[in-house]
């Protein structure tokens, strides 16, 4: 089966004014199949967001290849990024800066079908009407502009507008992110409902695991521009493998003061690198508690470990859960 | 900083090489300066014959390289009319008009900090009010207008001040006066944005949470902030203040370049006006150098990378 | 708030402290004068005497140098450095040359000065502004020990008026420093020698000592560049200035209620006249242009506007020139026959374009356009910078407009330098061609006969009062402001001669 | 002066207003022909009776035509010099940032470039120097204006456009498929307008002050018709003389300069949030 | 018990409507107490009231900021600088923003301290170990912006610590911080409460840091106090419908994935949507009458535990 989406060996490097360039990704790659979800994990500056950025060519790679729904991104010319977006659509973080102030809520989601000669006119505002419906707003609301509506429903909005074309790939940049506790769970929600209804394939990027394996069938994890593991879920939270995921999830609070409290305490040392002047070797290997000289010195290969992919020379060492 | 610095005199050279050849074409697209040297009587034959011997009858583009050929080996040339060097002519009057911008500099920036900290600071205050009806209004009167009832006002009427002309610093205080009004309310205006801008930022609060006075946190952390867009503005302002000497120095008799830049159009005096433009822009180019150093001076973030 | 508070109160105090410091004396009255004053609206130009003649630089360097000839207070040419001359031939003038002249580094004034000067300003490398008006001279000698001989191309009847400006400087001098050197450092023989010289700022001129002519009446005289007419007077009334030169007949008014200050204003050879465009648009109809001088209220033009520091002229000439016409009439000021005439020719309403530029006075413009649009016409001013407007003045009779003001003055006193330039055919000023006018004067141009050249000017100035190429308005006064105590006659060739001057 | 819509901005808002009214209504409501000379009553004081021509409330000028109808009939000249030439470089410098900002690259080095060479000569030369070449009359006067000031919206634009572009939303308009012109047109320029209006309100005044300043220097509107600032250098050499000829236009136009700067820096304080609290 | 800081019916109005209204609790030396709501609910407004460092708009209406007994809403701007800092101290959500980008961090740590310059500077070296930074002698010449995010943060708490206060308001210190930063501050935070005695206040939106290092939490919300309790039994046995709904709204480790979350119906209400009744009503599921007409009291469910609800008996 073709994948949705195919993220192979992908490089993105920002060239900085002075110095080396930012090395935001560095060699990733991952597959996305029809009615799947894919999260991407990692903490800010990790590249999770460049890497979804990258996959509708919002930044150039530098090199690999992305391939969306068997389209090539790299080198695409102007009508095949048309066409690439046409499949693959995204949800940003912050619903307050994802909408245009000056435009209507109906023009903004009606952008896509309207500058895509889809629809114009009246059926324009009834296909507009049936999305607002769908996530939950109503069809008057798209004669209103965006700050007339709460941070939750402009999310709704921004989704709507993202399924407009009907997207055989939606990617959610921390879409949840920006949002108050009590509205989070109502996006989520909708966001899981659509991605079934629709039968879209998703890759959620987050920096929330517990959001994550929430929404999520497979999970990635990434760090300073690199995958460190990358596994189905349930083998991703009970089994980790990779010092680092291990690691986040140790630092995630738990909403539960018995839980949170009961947790072995071992957090990590230090900062994160810049990505400009990546550690050799594995890039994790400042900050891990296993480190050892080898680690330092050769970049641990991408391996299978079960159902498991890792990137780590000591992966087998892993704890007993 | 140094490459940084290398970057910005690449692109001045640009930017005056533009200045030069916009200058030349729209000079020479104005008229030649024949028809004011000759005699009233001249005939039709006498001018062509002068016009001929000034050059001025070679094609453009000719004299255009002429020009610059002059320029490179550093020979700004003779003024037409007055049959002089022009470096001399310009030597002559850029302390006056150093005088004067200086002079301008001073009340403009004396006040117009000033103004625009109160302003910021006691926002929304009566004072905060008056300080703008203050700034505003000096730069909402036409200069010859203000100009002249000055030198009436002081000159005249109570005598305190020479009614025109160059003789030290009493003389220099009603041109300073007339034209640093109108940078005045530039610096007041971005002052005051600056400081509102950062007085807005967590860094003030947490100062005031650590026991400082707002007056304190505007001394100590404030000002050096807010310096850096009221800098970028003061570098700018130059160049306003040599085009609003123009009708200062006129009014005063105040010997400047811009004086010597009208009078040299209305001559069509090329070479002359064409070196006040060059010397214009060059103190365009070391303002913003300097405003350069200033910011790296003042922001550790310039200073310390690269 | 206290550092908030004390460093506004520190900003206050300077700012106040600064205007403290300005309470300087006003400028006090020295007892015996030794220094004058003079304001002048443009700086000196060049301080070559043969490389600009406009009247600021004549103002000043005329006191450096001496003239071949120069006229008296009453307007006659009598001999400066030439002490007599005669005409050996129509074309040849013999001058005798004064041998107690000095220049001011102590050589004396030769012949071979004389000839130099000649030469130097008629060789066309030296491009000199001024060549047109001498370049009917073919050669000049020195033929004998105190004697000049100068040789015309053809006779010609203006070639003293023109002398009057030519300077004489010194040979050795400027053959040792070079032209740009004696322009900056220039050496005279007159009254007065160059002391300072600041571009744009100011000339300070002081005595020679020994001078030929007499002692000069003070000690130093300070020329500054002042361009703005208000504050020039604004100078004079403060003290600033003892004497300042071009005012306006308004301001001349109101110094009149200023008791320390008085008003210097004579009748100059400057005619205030109207271009009328014979050759272009609707004005190339005759009726038109006649209409226009009809139209033309000139003694209400003086009464109101220039406070009768003007007189009305009948032709393009003033009085004090050489040929100006007594028995032509100048045209009726009469609307009504003017707007019948324009409804004859048809051009009522017509458009005419009034070029003029701020050097020139702008209500009078103003006031014209109003007489003649009352009479029919449509005047519409186009005010450009005076290099356009001379530009354009100049061109083809399509770019010169229908009407253009101006002030003419060629610094000769004769016709010759007024009505051939303005209107003989072929001239740049001239938008007209009448071979009858251009024959009468051509004849005035070669004739040294006085009585005959009279004719010729009258006949001249009859065709141009039918043909209307021109109206002239009126007789300029030059209008100087000076302290109440300065002695001083101003002359109708504007010459400022700080010998005249006196302070009582 | 805090954002909020005050009675103070109300005062403003309603003087600029009457200044408009009185601009467009000027040729029905000025007592006299403000072209009209009398030569016989110039240089007359406020308040002046004439049992001929009736009463000249403001006096007259130089050639005897009445101040109030000139000022009257100047805020006509002076408000569409400076709306007219506020929008010619608010258009002109607003597209080329807008190119610059979204495009950058070459386009962005070359116009601000461009941008630099312009503001790098004193405006008032370059004024000068383009009516010498393209030759007086009021459209040009308005070119000239505009040719010189241009570079000022183009910084603003450019600097907006460049922050504007980095906004989801502008990436969202990508992904919706929208085509440049779309972008900058629908998306950009809406959003930077108020900065640009900001700008555009100082300009505003300034550019009727360059009118007055290019008007002393004889390069103004075309006599005999009037602006403030033509009325106002025609009176220069009358300051002390004639003091009503430079005060009352003196006046209007100090009014409306202030009026618009204070608009200005009222729409700035709105536009900036953080402007707005502490 | 002592207690560090006592606040009593705090009332903040913004153009005339309450928007911290009635809120009151108190900490004891060395305790942590969260003040956990969403945005709009006040939490940061009470944290600027308690330092007294309010936005001009908002004006104090009404209540009592008792810190070691003494009672400073009424104290002069003179008095309160020699308060803040000393005795009360806070830090920020962004710690590289609430640091002045152009002076060392070492000097505002200093600024803070009140000590002349020699003897400071051993000080601020000193207080910069303590709060884990490496390298404290090169540290301290440095700039906020050659410091990561983390690193700044401990600076801050260094400043605000210095002095000794007594009580440390922390306003949203991890919400900018990654999750492993964010969990080494938390400790850092915990430790420094228990060694010194500091009481700190903690704002926060996220029920995990409340949950990791608040021994009491006050849940807030649209401006009043929902729920006021020890930690562990306001997480295990809420009492107001809003915590409940709210702890069962998030994703947590353990549970179904993609099942359907708990969620909260609507959003928060604007202030001027405020009504005369309990502010939930609008997204409550047991909104009656009674709730749409009366502010229900803040009542004693169980020991040291509040609740503000008129059906709080239908959680139990």
């Amino acid at each position: 089966m073709n994948p949705v989406l195919a993220v192979d060996g992908l490089v993105v490097h920002f060239p900085a004014r002075h110095g080396p360039p930012v090395r935001a990704v560095d060699g990733v790659s991952f597959t996305v199949a029809e009615r799947e979800t894919l999260g991407l994990v990692g903490e800010s500056g990790c590249g999770k967001s460049t890497v979804s950025n990258a996959i509708v060519g919002l930044v150039q790679p530098t090199g690999g290849e992305v391939r969306v729904a068997g389209m090539p991104v790299r080198g695409a010319d102007r009508r095949t990024l048309r066409e690439i977006r046409a499949k693959a659509q995204i949800v940003f973080q912050d619903p307050a800066t994802s909408l245009n102030p000056r435009m209507t809520v109906g023009a903004a989601i009606g952008e896509p079908l309207l500058v895509r000669g889809l629809a114009r006119g009246r059926e324009l505002r009834e296909r507009v009407a049936a999305l607002l419906t769908e996530v939950g707003l109503r069809p008057e609301h798209a004669s209103r502009y965006p700050h007339q509506f709460s941070g939750g429903q402009r999310q709704r909005i921004v989704i709507a507008r993202a399924l407009a074309l009907r997207p055989a790939l939606l990617l959610c940049d921390e879409p949840v992110s920006a949002l108050d506790v009590s509205v989070r769970a109502q996006i989520l929600n909708l966001l899981v409902e659509l991605q079934q209804s629709h039968a879209m394939a998703c890759l959620f990027v987050s920096h929330d695991l517990a959001v994550v394996r929430h929404v999520c069938d497979r999970v990635a994890v990434m760090y300073l521009g690199h995958l460190m593991e990358l596994a189905p879920r349930d083998a991703l939270y009970t089994t980790p493998r990779h010092p680092y995921t291990r690691a986040l999830l140790a630092a995630v609070p738990e909403p539960d003061p018995a839980l949170q409290r009961a947790k072995p305490r071992v957090p990590l040392k230090g900062e994160i690198p810049s990505p400009a002047a990546p550690p050799q070797g594995c890039v994790f290997h400042t900050r891990c508690p296993m480190a050892i000289a080898h680690c330092r010195e050769e970049v641990p290969a991408w391996r299978h470990l079960g159902e498991t992919l890792v990137a780590c020379h000591r992966a087998e060492e892993t704890p007993a859960p | 900083m140094l490459r940084h610095i290398a970057g910005r005199v690449g692109q001045a050279i640009v930017t005056t090489f533009g200045v030069l050849t916009l200058v030349f074409f729209l000079m020479r697209l104005s008229g030649d300066p024949t028809l004011l040297l000759v005699p009233q009587g001249a005939s039709a034959h006498q001018i062509a014959i002068l016009r001929h011997q000034l050059g001025f009858d070679r094609p453009l583009i000719v004299q255009y390289v002429a020009y610059l050929r002059q320029l490179l080996q550093g020979n700004l040339g003779m003024s037409l009319v007055q049959r002089m060097p022009v470096a001399s002519i310009l030597g002559s009057r850029i302390p006056y008009t150093t005088e004067l911008a200086a002079g301008s500099l001073v009340v403009a920036v004396g006040i117009g900090i000033p103004a625009g900290v109160a302003m910021a600071v006691w926002r929304g205050s009566l004072l905060e009010r008056s300080l703008a009806a203050l700034v505003f209004a000096g730069q909402s009167m036409p200069t010859f207008w203000s100009g002249i009832l000055m030198i009436l006002l002081f000159g005249v009427v109570l005598g305190w001040l020479p009614t025109s002309g160059v003789a030290g610093l009493p003389s220099l205080i009603m041109p300073s006066i007339a034209l640093g009004a109108l940078s005045m309310a530039s610096f007041a205006r971005m002052t005051r944005i600056a400081v509102l801008d950062e007085l807005s930022r967590d860094y003030v609060a947490a100062a005031r949470a650590r026991g400082l006075s707002l007056g304190a946190a505007v001394v100590r952390h404030v000002a050096r902030n807010a310096a850096i867009p009221v800098v970028t503005v003061a570098a700018l302002e130059i160049g306003n203040l040599l085009a609003g000497a123009v009708i200062v120095e006129t009014v005063f008799a105040w010997p400047g370049i811009g004086q010597l830049a009208i009078q040299a159009i209305a001559a069509r005096d090329f070479l002359v006006v064409q070196a006040i433009v060059l010397f214009v822009s060059f103190v365009f180019i070391v303002m913003n150098l300097l405003a350069d150093v200033v910011y790296a001076v003042i922001d550790p973030r310039i200073r310390l990378s690269s | 708030m206290g550092i908030m508070k004390t460093a506004f109160l520190a900003a206050a105090i300077t700012t106040i402290g600064i205007a403290g410091l300005i309470g300087a004396p006003a400028p006090a009255l020295a007892a015996p004068k030794t220094k004058l004053t003079v304001d002048l609206p443009n700086d000196v130009a060049t301080m070559d005497p043969q490389l600009q003649w406009d009247t600021d630089s004549y103002s000043v360097y005329r006191n450096i140098f001496d003239n071949l000839v120069t006229r008296n207070t009453s307007g006659k040419i009598v001999g400066q450095v030439a002490s007599s001359w005669h005409y050996k031939s129509p074309t040849e003038i013999v001058f005798t040359i004064r041998n107690d002249i000095r220049f001011q580094d102590g050589s004396k004034l030769t012949p071979a000065d004389v000839v130099y000067s000649v030469e130097r300003i008629t060789n066309p490398a030296f491009k000199s502004p001024q060549l047109s008006q001498f370049d009917e001279i073919t050669s000049a000698a020195v033929t004998g020990p105190n004697e000049v001989t100068l040789t015309t191309k053809s006779p010609y009847p203006v070639l003293l008026a023109q002398l009057v400006k030519l300077s004489i400087v010194p040979k050795a001098y400027i053959e040792k420093v070079g032209n740009t050197q004696f322009n900056l450092h220039p050496i005279g023989s007159g009254p007065y020698k160059l002391a300072d010289w600041q571009h744009g700022v100011r000339s300070v001129l002081t005595a020679t000592p020994g001078y030929w002519g007499g002692k000069p009446p003070f000690e130093k005289v300070v020329f500054r560049v002042v361009p703005q007419d208000a504050t020039r007077v604004a100078d004079l009334r403060a003290g600033v200035a003892d004497i300042v030169r071009q005012i306006t007949p308004d301001d001349a008014k109101s110094l009149q209620s200023d008791h320390a200050v008085k008003v210097l204003a004579v009748p100059t050879e400057r005619v205030g006249y109207l271009f009328v465009n014979a050759q272009w648009g609707p004005t190339k109809d005759v009726r038109v242009r006649r209409a226009i001088a009809m139209a033309i209220d000139r003694k209400g033009l003086i009464s109101a506007l220039l406070g009768g520091y003007a007189k009305p002229v009948n032709v393009v000439l003033t009085p004090a020139s050489f040929g100006y016409p007594t028995g032509i009439k100048p045209w009726p000021y009469d609307p009504q026959k003017a707007a019948a005439l324009i409804k004859a020719a048809g051009a009522e309403g017509a458009r005419l374009p009034f070029l003029t530029s701020p050097a020139y006075p702008q209500n009078i413009i103003q006031a014209i356009q109003q007489m003649l649009d009352q009479v029919g016409l449509k005047v519409v001013i186009h005010q450009m910078d005076q290099a356009s407007y001379l530009r354009d003045r100049q061109g083809t009779p399509q770019e010169a407009g229908s009407l253009a003001f101006g002030l003419w003055s060629c610094a000769c006193q004769d016709a010759d330098g007024t009505i051939w330039p303005l209107f003989h055919t072929g001239s740049i000023w001239s938008k007209y061609s009448n071979l009858a006018f251009d024959k009468a004067v051509d004849a005035a141009r070669s004739t040294l006969d006085a009585k005959a050249r009279m004719a010729d000017y009258h006949t001249a100035f009859e065709i141009l009062h039918r043909d209307v190429p021109g109206v002239g308005l009126y007789q300029a006064d030059a209008i100087y402001g000076a302290r109440d105590q300065l002695q001083w006659t101003p002359t109708p060739n504007e010459a400022f001669f700080i010998m005249d001057m006196k302070w009582k | 002066m805090n954002g909020r819509f005050t009675p103070g901005i109300a005062a403003i808002l309603g003087l600029l207003a009457i200044y408009v009214f009185v601009a467009v209504l000027a040729p029905w409501i000025v007592p006299h022909n403000p072209l009209r000379q009398i030569l016989l009553l110039r240089l007359r004081p406020p308040l002046t009776y004439s049992p001929s021509a009736g009463w000249f409330l403001l006096g007259t000028d130089d050639v005897g035509r009445d101040l109030l109808s000139r000022v009257v009939d100047g805020a006509r000249a002076s408000l569409m010099v400076g709306a007219l030439s506020v929008s010619v470089s608010l258009l002109s410098g607003t597209v080329f940032g807008l190119l610059a900002g979204w495009f950058r690259g070459w386009i962005a080095i070359v116009v601000m470039r461009i941008v630099d060479i312009v503001l790098s000569i004193p405006a008032i030369l370059l004024a000068v120097l383009t009516v010498a070449v393209l030759g007086p009359s009021f459209a040009n006067l308005i070119l000239v204006l505009g040719l010189t000031r241009w570079p000022r919206y183009t910084r603003v634009a450019y600097a907006q456009t460049l922050q504007v572009a980095t906004l989801p939303y502008i990436r969202a308009a990508e992904m919706a498929g929208a085509r440049a012109p779309r972008i900058l047109l629908r998306h950009i320029l809406p959003n930077i307008a108020g900065p640009l209006m900001v700008v555009a309100t100082t300009e505003f005044g300034l550019m009727i002050l360059f009118e007055a300043g290019l008007s002393f220097l004889g390069l103004g509107i075309q006599p005999p018709y009037p602006s403030w600032g033509s009325i106002m250098s025609e009176g220069q050499n009358y300051v002390a003389s004639a003091w009503w000829m430079t005060v009352f236009p003196g006046i209007c136009l100090f009014g409306v300069v202030l009026c618009v700067n204070l608009l200005g820096d009222w729409l700035r304080d709105r536009l900036d949030p953080r402007a707005q609290s502490r | 018990m002592s207690v560090a800081l006592q606040v009593s019916d705090l009332r903040l109005a913004i153009g005339g409507v309450n928007v911290v209204d009635g809120i009151a609790f108190s900490v004891a030396p060395g305790e942590v107490m969260a003040l956990v709501g969403e945005s709009g609910c006040g939490k940061s407004l009470t944290a600027q009231a308690l330092l007294r460092l309010l936005p001009r708009q908002v004006r104090q209406t009404g209540g009592r900021i008792l810190l070691e007994g003494e009672d400073i809403t009424a104290l002069p701007e003179r008095r309160l600088r020699q308060i803040r800092g000393r005795r009360i101290s806070m830090i920020f959500q962004e710690p590289q923003a609430a640091l002045d980008p152009l002076s060392p961090v070492g000097a505002q740590v200093r600024e803070a301290s009140g000590l002349a310059s020699v003897a400071a500077r051993e000080a601020v070296r000193r207080m910069l170990a303590e709060v884990g930074i490496a390298d404290p002698d090169r540290r301290i010449d440095q700039y906020p912006f050659e410091l990561s995010g983390g690193m700044c943060q401990r600076v801050m708490i260094a400043s605000a610590l210095i002095s000794r206060p007594a009580v440390l308001v922390a306003d949203e210190p991890t919400t900018a911080l990654d999750v492993t930063i964010q969990a080494q501050i938390l400790d850092l935070l915990r430790r420094l409460a228990a060694e010194r005695g500091t009481a700190i206040v903690l704002i926060t939106h996220d029920m995990g840091v409340v949950a990791d290092i608040a021994e009491r939490v006050a849940v807030m919300y649209a401006g009043r106090i929902a729920e006021i309790g020890p930690t562990a039994a306001v997480f295990s046995r809420p009492r107001h419908p809003y915590t409940a709904l709210l702890l069962a709204a998030i994703p947590r480790l353990a549970d179904e994935p993609k099942s359907r979350l708990a969620v909260i119906e609507g959003s928060v209400p604007q202030p001027s949507e405020y009504g005369a009744g309990c502010r939930f009503v609008g997204r409550c599921p047991f909104a009656d009458a009674r709730c749409n007409a009366e502010p229900p009291p803040l009542l004693e469910t169980d020991d040291g535990h509040f609740s503000a609800c008129w059906h709080t008996e239908r959680l139990a």
